[in-house]
């Protein structure tokens, strides 16, 4: 590798006597048997007082490790081996480990991605947040007071009684809420958020981040926000750095950055993600391959091997983050730098124009199913009472038509999945299967059953097994359709090619391959017994946005191609906006909205439709002073649902707001058709077009 | 509380009762004839065929079982065939000495298991962490009759300072007591002590990568406070798991430190009742340590859920 | 179409494909060398036994309870039999015990563990049988399998075959209940594989890892069985050594001829040492990746 | 305090002290309910408690207890014996000619574990006196009289049944029975209307179990405890030879082989022979007993009367003999189990003997059996082809062993063996009532047991004890030590 340029912060900083932190030339390593990684390679950065930060990149691009870095909380074997982190003007990697300690969560704050494994479970939240307190030496009692004020603050509800309850007892939102008490609890000037929201819900997600505008105008913190969401940065941040590779490749103010890309990756990365209010008639540019492994970056610019404009010298020379245009905008690219603009990208139509349209035949149909997921182990006191996770849902699915399925998590997705693939069993309702709708749980029904629906698992890194190679996870699909062993091998080279993969790879093992590759296998491995439907749990939600776009361009040419149909479940609206031709939305259970895409997206008329897509956040920064509706409160369980209308414990038009409509809690709202074309199942359905 | 002991009801009850069959059938199907050992070896053929019927050895299986067991339930536990004596007897005079043998172990196990491992747990530098490794690994790997006969050659033999054979109850005279109790209570610890500071070590080295340490040393906590409040609380709740299940081996265990070290507890009971064939004796020793045994875990459970709550509440 | 550049995540390099390579790995740990190493070592004198010994275990002598020579290194029983040739036969005893019963044990308990395959009901009724035998403390469960079989060889053998069970079975049902979920046994079940193929090509290889760890750490406690009702006399039969009962007759010249409990309760130190080790580096290395 | 330290102990003087609590531990538990024969965790409280007509000490020097004086006429089958006057039992019952009348009664109906039984049959036991009892037997008295009131204590006809649990234990011995935990403690004190003036001179005498031999040694050392019974031997020359402890060897222990005679392969005198003459009971001796035993091949004590000693060496150890006679025999390579008790001594021993047996072509295998269990197989004859034996009747009269061994008895023993002149042998030797037609009877009898082979000697052994040197004046009987006169020297 080339000698590093020792770059410096650009010298064009808008307010920099208002910095509050200001990182410069930051290198993390990671030291291992196998080598030296990495991890943050030269990064700067400044936050200003008051401002949020948003730091964005996919998945190893070291925005962890740099917001560790900072704090001096890098894990074993990490060291930080060069810059300085300047806070208030005074370098923390150089300060002493007990002045670091007074400063930690007094001065500088933080809050991590998983409210499930951040809160100590042993512990009650009170004490949590007390202890902030404590250590930096309030005596107890004050402790315990300002504590429930914290949590007031912070929009625990009933904080007088719920203070000395386990994390447990909390959904992951209220935890959230706790983390970011116990952050604010020494009154920090900077507060560092590590993805604060991945592990949510939009819903909650909106929530939060509601949560973190509000406390940073009231207390005038500084935020430093990391995400990979660039929908989130857009709606929260002032300044944007980006990283990728351990290394910032553009930074500047948020508006700059949004409407004026000046390094390839942002560009790109910003086209691949599926807008809510564009429709999917065309495909994603997806950026090929996949973000490197910090172990082994290429050489010069970490980007070009994926880059479009790539030129001889970036493939050798890391390029320096220089200031464009005068606006605190800066990049680190030589193309750009040499004043070539980004030429837009083309968004290739589909292949062959317009797809052909959904065939006319339900292929699966799912009819009334309500699937009891309460555990079947008798316990002393008898059978413990039924929990409809499925609470009485329709749908369908024909050739060629892709079915999107939206809802919370919790909701249900995952159980109808299951249940139609024959994994849980319905309690009541039936699955139909093919063109003549044979009941799939009879006997005569598995068979088709199985030739006919197939699945894609959420999690790539689960759905295969570890122990066998791809030819043997591929042999057995086909096994099951029947191929003969001799016809094998060629089935399974076929079946690489149909899913982008190099037919070369199908002697190794899962661990060799990345996430995206693992999903590609597993679609594959669905694909060999040649369904007719697949049902796509959550595809692309584990995945980075770059490599989450060739999935869904994949899909989508299947499904022109062999004319499948899916179902697919999502928790990303714009995702499901991109690829569906119907959406269903599901809440607690139930379907309360569903119809034609369009219809669905321009005009919802259920209010938690209407919920949904407004706590989606937009990679757009004008549309951060849209009206939102957030939701408040947490789903409820599914034991007990509440009565009537299951939404009416957090509908922004239902008896919350207006006491007088009894209506909702007691009678359940059926899905009635409405003058837009979709089924919704609200008593006040009408009222959501005022609303949107 | 109550609803968490209801629900572990009916497999103790499950597992009591099948252990009672167990133990009953025992002597049916050894080799030899109880009416016959009962007898004793001078015995001739219509004693051996009186003692049958008087032990009611005719009558049906199921029969001969329920009397046994109401009389397990009601106290009459029968009488040793060895001794002549009731069992209760035989066994009561015994109990002290076993009693206050596997408590004090249990004691040295705890401090010295939760010690080692939370020393180990908690240190930093390689010279101690190897330091706890070994130690407990050395531990774990030293059966508690071989660390008996070491502790007899080296304490008992070469340096007499402590007493190595017999006993006095501490409860009569509490310094002399103890020295006899030390040696065989250290022996009995030592491999127990090692699994559980294995465990407790590793379980901390298990807290550390959580999350929440990261939140807390975020929040400016110390690392000994750290070690203290998230990570020892956190870690306590397997090694509770483990001492209750050792509890179990330590009564074996006793068996064999009793022997070596003279004392007359429940295990010499046990092992020459099964030397001299002495069921009736075998068979409550056999319920009675299974019971302990079940007791001891279910006490293991209350106590896991008073130290974490997401057991206590029965999420 | 676009194809993927090959790269891999750490995360994902951790996991690995080959058993045997894990096995392996856990070797080069300085705790498994050490514990491979001197349980080789142990085995191979254990096997070389017959050569080492061209005497045998029972060469009785006259210059009973002498102390080290160079004819007898650790001097000789109160037989006048070589106290290094009867504890190495005493160690092949052991290994042969340990070799044969664990690995039954384990197989056992593992096949009662997964008898909830079959039909629930049996399940259940495994796993309450499981709770029984482990409700009873070790060598009370081996006085009463003496009880009833009488002491020697096949005594010990089932009590540390059925004393492990529990340790097994309720391994392998967890394991069952872990793996079954696993999305790429679901996968396997939606496309039609019978149950039995998805058992033994998904499941079973998955729980084999921690029941392997299992066994290692067994090995510690049927060394301690063998010896520990050796001790109290209910052990394996005269002439044959073992190495308990080498420990249950040299106790009684503890004063007289220390180094007769010294040598077998070394090697049975070294024994319990090595298996200690090995399990530890096994489960480092097979069970937290 | 220390612990150690306490125990400590003083050194010597001679003349008797009164005072003081002798310890002593055994490691078999006391079995109360054995009055009427030995059991090894007796012997330091049996005849502390239960007194006998007179006594056999180590030297069968006959010493009055109860009895005062006593004559033997019409041809040896009456015996007639004056009894101790004043004397009362621990109930303070006073003691007279009808509690050894009830005693006998007793034993000839096997009560108490007795084992002479079957020697006293048709004995009249009777009150000719409110302090003499005469007894009259259809067989001549003077060889197995003497030992057959040795081991006949004299027990309290109202208490007795209090006897078989250790509930209730009343003689007229010199110490009373205080407390008793079965199997584990027991403790006597001192009876102090005892009728002999100024005896006991000890407080107390107290007796715990120590089943280990090396704890037992560990006890004596640190000086915890003064007497131990059932020290391995090795153990006990080990701690005798300092100058603190005295070794104690009295009476005997028989140790010897049975053979199933009626089935293969033993049903054949030659391969008997063989095995009598593969034993190496030298090494049996040296290995085993400390050296201390003889090595004969009968089965009676050498001072019996009229021990033919020419033939006491018939069988000595010969390999290559024994060889022959196996094969001989057709025998070689034979498989049999070899009964045993499961205890360290016999363990021993038949590591011993497997070992020679498979020198001379034959392969033993062994089969232990706890006491309870090997007892009753030996009693019905079903211990299988071969086992070993200890038995403590080793210098009793040989008339008295050809019944109370089960191995010797004409009938009904655990060999299976049945011999009409065996027969007519035994019971003439029981007939003889002079010393020298006993004389030789006894060879005749003997050559038929070496010739027949159906039990095969190897050892006598004298039970050893160890005593610290300070307790003096023990009178050691065979079934039980009397301290009546003992004391520790301070
Ligand atoms: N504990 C560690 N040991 C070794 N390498 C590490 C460790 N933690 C991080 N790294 C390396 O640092 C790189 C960057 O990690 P980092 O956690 O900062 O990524 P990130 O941008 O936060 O990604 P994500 O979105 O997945 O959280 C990783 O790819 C990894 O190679
Ligand atoms: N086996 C089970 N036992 C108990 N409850 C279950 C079980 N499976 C699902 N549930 C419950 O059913 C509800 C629906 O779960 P499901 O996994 O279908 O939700 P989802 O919509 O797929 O959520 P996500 O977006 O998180 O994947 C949840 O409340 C869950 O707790
Ligand atoms: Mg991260
Ligand atoms: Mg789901």
């Amino acid at each position: 590798m080339n000698a590093v340029p020792q770059t410096i912060v650009p010298e064009t900083r808008h307010d920099e006597e208002n910095a509050l932190l200001e990182v410069r030339g930051l290198r993390t390593e990671f030291r291992a048997a196998g080598g030296t990684v990495c991890a943050v390679n030269d990064v700067s950065l400044a936050v200003r007082r008051g401002k949020v930060l948003g730091v964005v990149g996919e998945s190893g691009s070291g925005k962890s490790v740099t917001a560790r870095s900072i704090l001096r909380m890098v894990p074993e074997p990490g060291r930080v081996v060069g810059g300085e982190v300047l806070f208030e003007g005074r370098d923390l990697l150089g300060l002493s480990e007990p002045n670091m300690r007074a400063l930690r969560g007094s001065e500088i704050a933080m809050v991590f991605q998983d409210p499930q494994s951040a809160l100590n479970p042993v512990l009650t939240v009170g004490y949590q947040v007390a202890e902030a307190l404590i250590v930096h030496g309030v005596d107890r009692r004050t402790a315990r007071r300002r504590a429930l004020e914290l949590l007031q603050q912070v929009g625990i509800p009933d904080a007088e009684r719920r203070i000395d309850d386990y994390p447990y007892q909390f959904s992951g939102g209220m935890r959230q809420r706790v983390v970011i008490a116990i952050a604010l609890a020494g009154s920090p000037s900077l507060l560092i958020a590590d993805e604060p929201t991945t592990a949510l819900d939009v819903t909650i997600q909106a929530q939060i981040l509601r949560l973190l505008g509000r406390l940073r105008d009231e207390l005038d913190i500084a935020v430093l926000m990391i995400t990979h969401d660039m929908g989130v940065v857009a709606e929260t941040c002032d300044d944007v750095v980006v990283m990728y590779g351990g290394r910032v490749v553009e930074q500047g103010p948020a508006e700059m950055i949004f409407s004026r890309q000046e390094h390839p990756y942002t560009a790109d990365l910003l086209k691949a993600m599926p807008r809510m209010d564009e429709d999917g008639m065309r495909r994603l540019p997806a950026i090929p391959g996949a973000p490197p492994d910090p172990a082994a970056l290429p050489s010069g610019c970490a980007f070009h091997p994926r880059c479009r404009l790539a030129e001889d010298e970036c493939r050798t020379t890391v390029p320096e983050l220089a200031p464009r245009g005068g606006t605190g905008q800066a990049a680190a690219c030589w193309v750009t730098g040499r004043g070539a603009a980004i030429p837009p990208l083309d968004r290739a139509p589909a292949d062959g124009g317009d797809r052909p349209g959904p065939g006319g035949t339900s292929l699966l149909s799912v009819e009334n199913v309500r699937v009891n997921v309460a555990s079947e182990r008798r316990s002393l006191f008898g059978r413990p009472d039924p929990v409809y996770a499925v609470d009485g849902v329709s749908l369908s699915v024909a050739g060629g038509e892709t079915v999107g399925l939206v809802g919370e998590s919790g909701c249900g997705k995952s159980t109808l999945a299951r249940t139609i693939v024959g994994i849980n069993r319905p309690a009541e309702g039936t699955v139909r299967v093919g063109p003549d709708g044979v009941d799939a749980f009879t006997g005569a029904g598995t068979r088709p059953l199985r030739s006919t629906v197939q699945y894609v698992f959420q999690d790539p890194y689960a759905s295969l097994n570890p122990r066998r190679t791809v030819r043997q996870s591929l042999g057995e699909a086909l096994e099951m359709r029947g191929v003969p062993r001799g016809a094998r091998a060629a089935e399974a080279s076929e079946l690489m090619r149909r899913v982008g993969l190099n037919e070369g790879y199908l002697d190794r093992y899962p661990h060799a391959f990345s996430g995206g590759q693992r999903q590609r296998i597993g679609i594959a491995r669905a694909l060999a017994v040649q369904p007719k439907v697949l049902i796509c749990d959550e595809p692309v939600s584990a995945l980075d946005v770059s490599i989450q776009a060739q999935i869904i361009n994949l899909l989508e040419s299947l499904r022109d191609d062999l004319g499948l149909g899916y179902l697919f479940i999502a928790h990303d609206l714009s995702v499901v906006r991109h690829l569906s031709d119907r959406v269903a939305v599901m809440y607690l259970g139930k379907i309360v909205e569903t119809g034609p895409v369009d219809a669905v997206y321009s005009s919802p008329q259920h209010p938690y439709t209407v919920a949904l897509m407004s706590s989606s956040p937009a990679p757009d920064t004008t549309a951060r002073d849209r009206e939102r509706i957030v939701l408040t409160g947490d789903l409820p369980s599914p034991k007990n649902p509440p009565s009537g209308c299951r939404f009416r414990t957090r509908c922004p038009i239902g008896p919350l707001t207006h006491p007088e409509r009894r209506i909702c809690a007691e009678e359940e709202p059926p899905l009635a058709e409405t003058p837009h074309g979709q089924l919704a199942a609200c008593h006040f359905a009408s009222e959501m077009a005022v609303l949107s | 509380m109550i609803r968490f002991l209801l629900r572990r009801l009916p497999s103790v009850v499950f597992v009591l009762l099948t252990t009672t069959v167990i133990a009953f059938l025992l002597p049916r199907l050894a080799p030899g004839d109880p009416a016959a050992v009962a007898a004793g070896p001078e015995a001739t053929q219509q004693q051996i065929a009186a003692i049958r019927a008087e032990m009611g050895l005719n009558r049906p299986l199921v029969e001969q079982y329920f009397d046994w067991l109401g009389g397990l339930l009601t106290g009459n536990l029968g009488e040793s065939y060895q001794f002549h004596r009731p069992v209760s007897e035989l066994i009561g005079a015994r109990l002290g000495s076993t009693v206050e043998l596997t408590v004090a172990a249990t004691l040295i196990m705890i401090v010295a298991g939760v010690g080692v491992g939370v020393f180990g747990g908690s240190a930093r530098s390689r010279l101690s962490r190897f330091t706890a490794d070994a130690t407990s690994t050395g531990m774990l790997a030293m059966p508690p009759f071989l660390a008996g006969l070491l502790l007899v050659i080296l304490l008992g033999v070469t340096f007499r300072v402590l007493p190595i054979s017999g006993e006095v109850a501490v409860l009569d005279d509490p310094v002399i007591g103890l020295q006899y109790l030390v040696l065989p209570a250290v022996a009995l610890a030592v491999p127990m002590s090692g699994g559980i500071a294995m465990l407790v070590q590793s379980s901390m080295d298990n807290a550390w990568r959580q999350d929440y340490v990261d939140l807390a040393v975020a929040k400016g906590v110390g690392r000994r406070r750290i070690t203290a409040r998230h990570v020892v609380r956190n870690s306590l709740g397997p090694a509770v798991v483990a001492i209750g299940i050792r509890f179990g081996e330590m009564l074996a265990g006793a068996v064999v430190i009793e022997m070596i070290f003279a004392r007359n507890g429940l295990g010499q009971l046990a092992v020459s009742s099964v030397q001299s064939a002495d069921y009736n004796v075998v068979q409550v020793i056999i319920v009675g340590a299974v019971v302990i045994a079940v007791v001891v875990q279910l006490l293991t459970e209350i106590a896991m859920a008073t130290l974490d709550p997401r057991v206590r509440l029965g999420v | 179409m676009t194809t993927d550049t090959e790269t891999t995540s750490g995360a994902a390099r951790r996991e690995s494909g080959g058993a045997v390579r894990r096995y392996l790995a856990a070797l080069r740990t300085p705790r498994g060398a050490i514990g491979a190493g001197l349980l080789g070592l142990l085995v191979l004198l254990a096997v070389l036994a017959p050569v080492l010994f061209p005497g045998g275990y029972d060469d009785q002598g006259d210059n009973a309870l002498a102390g080290a020579s160079g004819a007898h290194w650790m001097g000789t029983d109160e037989l006048g039999r070589d106290i290094v040739a009867r504890t190495i036969f005493g160690l092949r005893t052991d290994l042969t015990l340990l070799l044969t019963a664990v690995p039954a044990s384990a197989v056992i308990g593992t096949l009662m563990g997964l008898a909830g395959v079959i039909s629930r009901w049996l399940g259940a009724g495994m796993q309450r049988l499981l709770d029984v035998i482990l409700g009873f403390p070790g060598i009370v469960l081996g006085m009463s399998v003496v009880l009833v079989l009488g002491t020697g060889w096949s005594a010990l053998f089932v009590s540390i075959l059925v004393i492990g069970l529990p340790l097994f079975g309720r391994q392998a049902r967890a394991g069952l209940q872990v793996e079954q979920e696993r999305e790429y046994v679901l996968a396997a079940r939606v496309l039609g594989v019978r149950r039995r193929t998805v058992l033994t090509r998904h499941v079973l290889p998955n729980i084999v890892d921690p029941i392997v760890v299992n066994a290692a750490v067994y090995m510690v406690v049927a060394v301690f069985i063998e010896a520990g009702l050796s001790i109290v006399g209910l052990g394996i039969q005269p002439p044959i050594p073992s190495l308990g009962a080498m420990l249950n007759t040299g106790a009684r010249y503890l004063e007289v001829h220390p180094a007769y409990v010294m040598g077998p309760g070394l090697v049975l130190l070294l024994l319990t040492l090595a298996f200690t080790l090995l399990s530890n580096a096994l489960n480092k290395a097979v069970l937290r990746r | 305090r220390s612990a150690v330290e306490e125990s400590g102990q003083g050194g010597g003087a001679t003349k008797p002290v009164r005072g003081g609590t002798l310890v002593t531990t055994v490691a078999a538990e006391p079995v109360p309910g054995a009055y009427f024969t030995g059991r090894p965790g007796n012997i330091f409280w049996c005849r502390n408690v239960l007194e006998t007509l007179l006594i056999l000490d180590e030297n069968d020097k006959r010493i009055p207890l109860l009895a005062t004086e006593w004559s033997l006429s019409e041809g040896n089958q009456t015996f007639t014996a004056k009894l101790r006057e004043g004397v009362t039992f621990h109930s303070g019952r006073p003691f007279t000619a009808d509690d050894v009348v009830f005693s006998f009664e007793r034993e000839m109906a096997g009560d108490g574990l007795a084992s002479f039984n079957g020697a006293m049959e048709g004995w009249q036991v009777k009150a000719t006196g409110e302090h003499e009892v005469t007894i009259t037997s259809p067989r001549p008295l003077q060889e197995i009289v003497w030992p057959i009131l040795d081991v006949t204590p004299i027990i309290d006809k109202e208490t007795y049944q209090g006897l078989d649990d250790g509930s209730k234990v009343i003689g007229t011995g010199p110490f009373v029975w205080s407390s008793y935990q079965a199997g584990t403690e027991l403790k006597m004190t001192r009876n102090d209307s005892y009728w002999a003036d100024g005896l006991p001179y000890l407080d107390g005498v107290e007796i715990t179990v120590i089943k280990d031999s090396t704890a037992e040694l560990a006890a004596l050392r640190s000086g915890r405890v003064q007497i131990a019974g059932g020290l391995s031997t090795v153990d006990t020359q080990t701690i005798t030879s300092g100058d603190s402890f005295d070794l104690v060897a009295h009476h005997g222990l028989l140790y010897g082989m049975g053979f199933d005679v009626s089935q293969p392969p033993f049903d054949k005198v030659d391969l008997r022979h063989a095995v009598a003459y593969a034993i190496d009971r030298d090494r049996i001796n040296n290995q085993v007993m400390g050296g201390l035993a003889s090595s004969p091949s009968l089965p009676w004590g050498e001072d019996a009367t009229g021990y033919p000693a020419e033939l006491a060496n018939t069988y000595t150890y010969d390999p290559d003999k024994a060889r022959q006679l196996v094969q001989k025999a057709g025998a070689t390579g034979a498989q049999f189990t070899i009964a045993l008790h499961n205890q360290p001594v016999p363990r021993r021993i038949y590591e011993i003997i497997a070992r020679n047996l498979s020198d001379v072509g034959l392969r033993p295998s062994p089969r232990e059996l706890s006491i309870a269990d090997f007892e009753p197989l030996r009693s019905t004859g079903k211990l299988g082809p071969a086992y070993l034996i200890w038995s403590a009747t080793a210098g009793l009269p040989p008339a008295l062993m050809v019944d109370a061994l089960t191995e010797l008895r004409p009938s009904g023993n655990s060999q299976n063996y049945s011999d009409e002149k065996y027969a007519r042998l035994a019971q003439a030797l029981i007939d003889s009532s002079d010393e020298s037609t006993t004389a030789t009877r006894l060879r005749a009898l003997s050559q038929k047991v070496l010739d027949d082979a159906f039990f095969v000697p190897y050892s006598i052994t004298p039970i050893t004890n160890a005593r610290a040197s300070s307790v003096r004046d023990v009178v050691i009987g065979r079934y039980g030590r009397t301290f009546r006169t003992a004391y520790l020297a301070k």
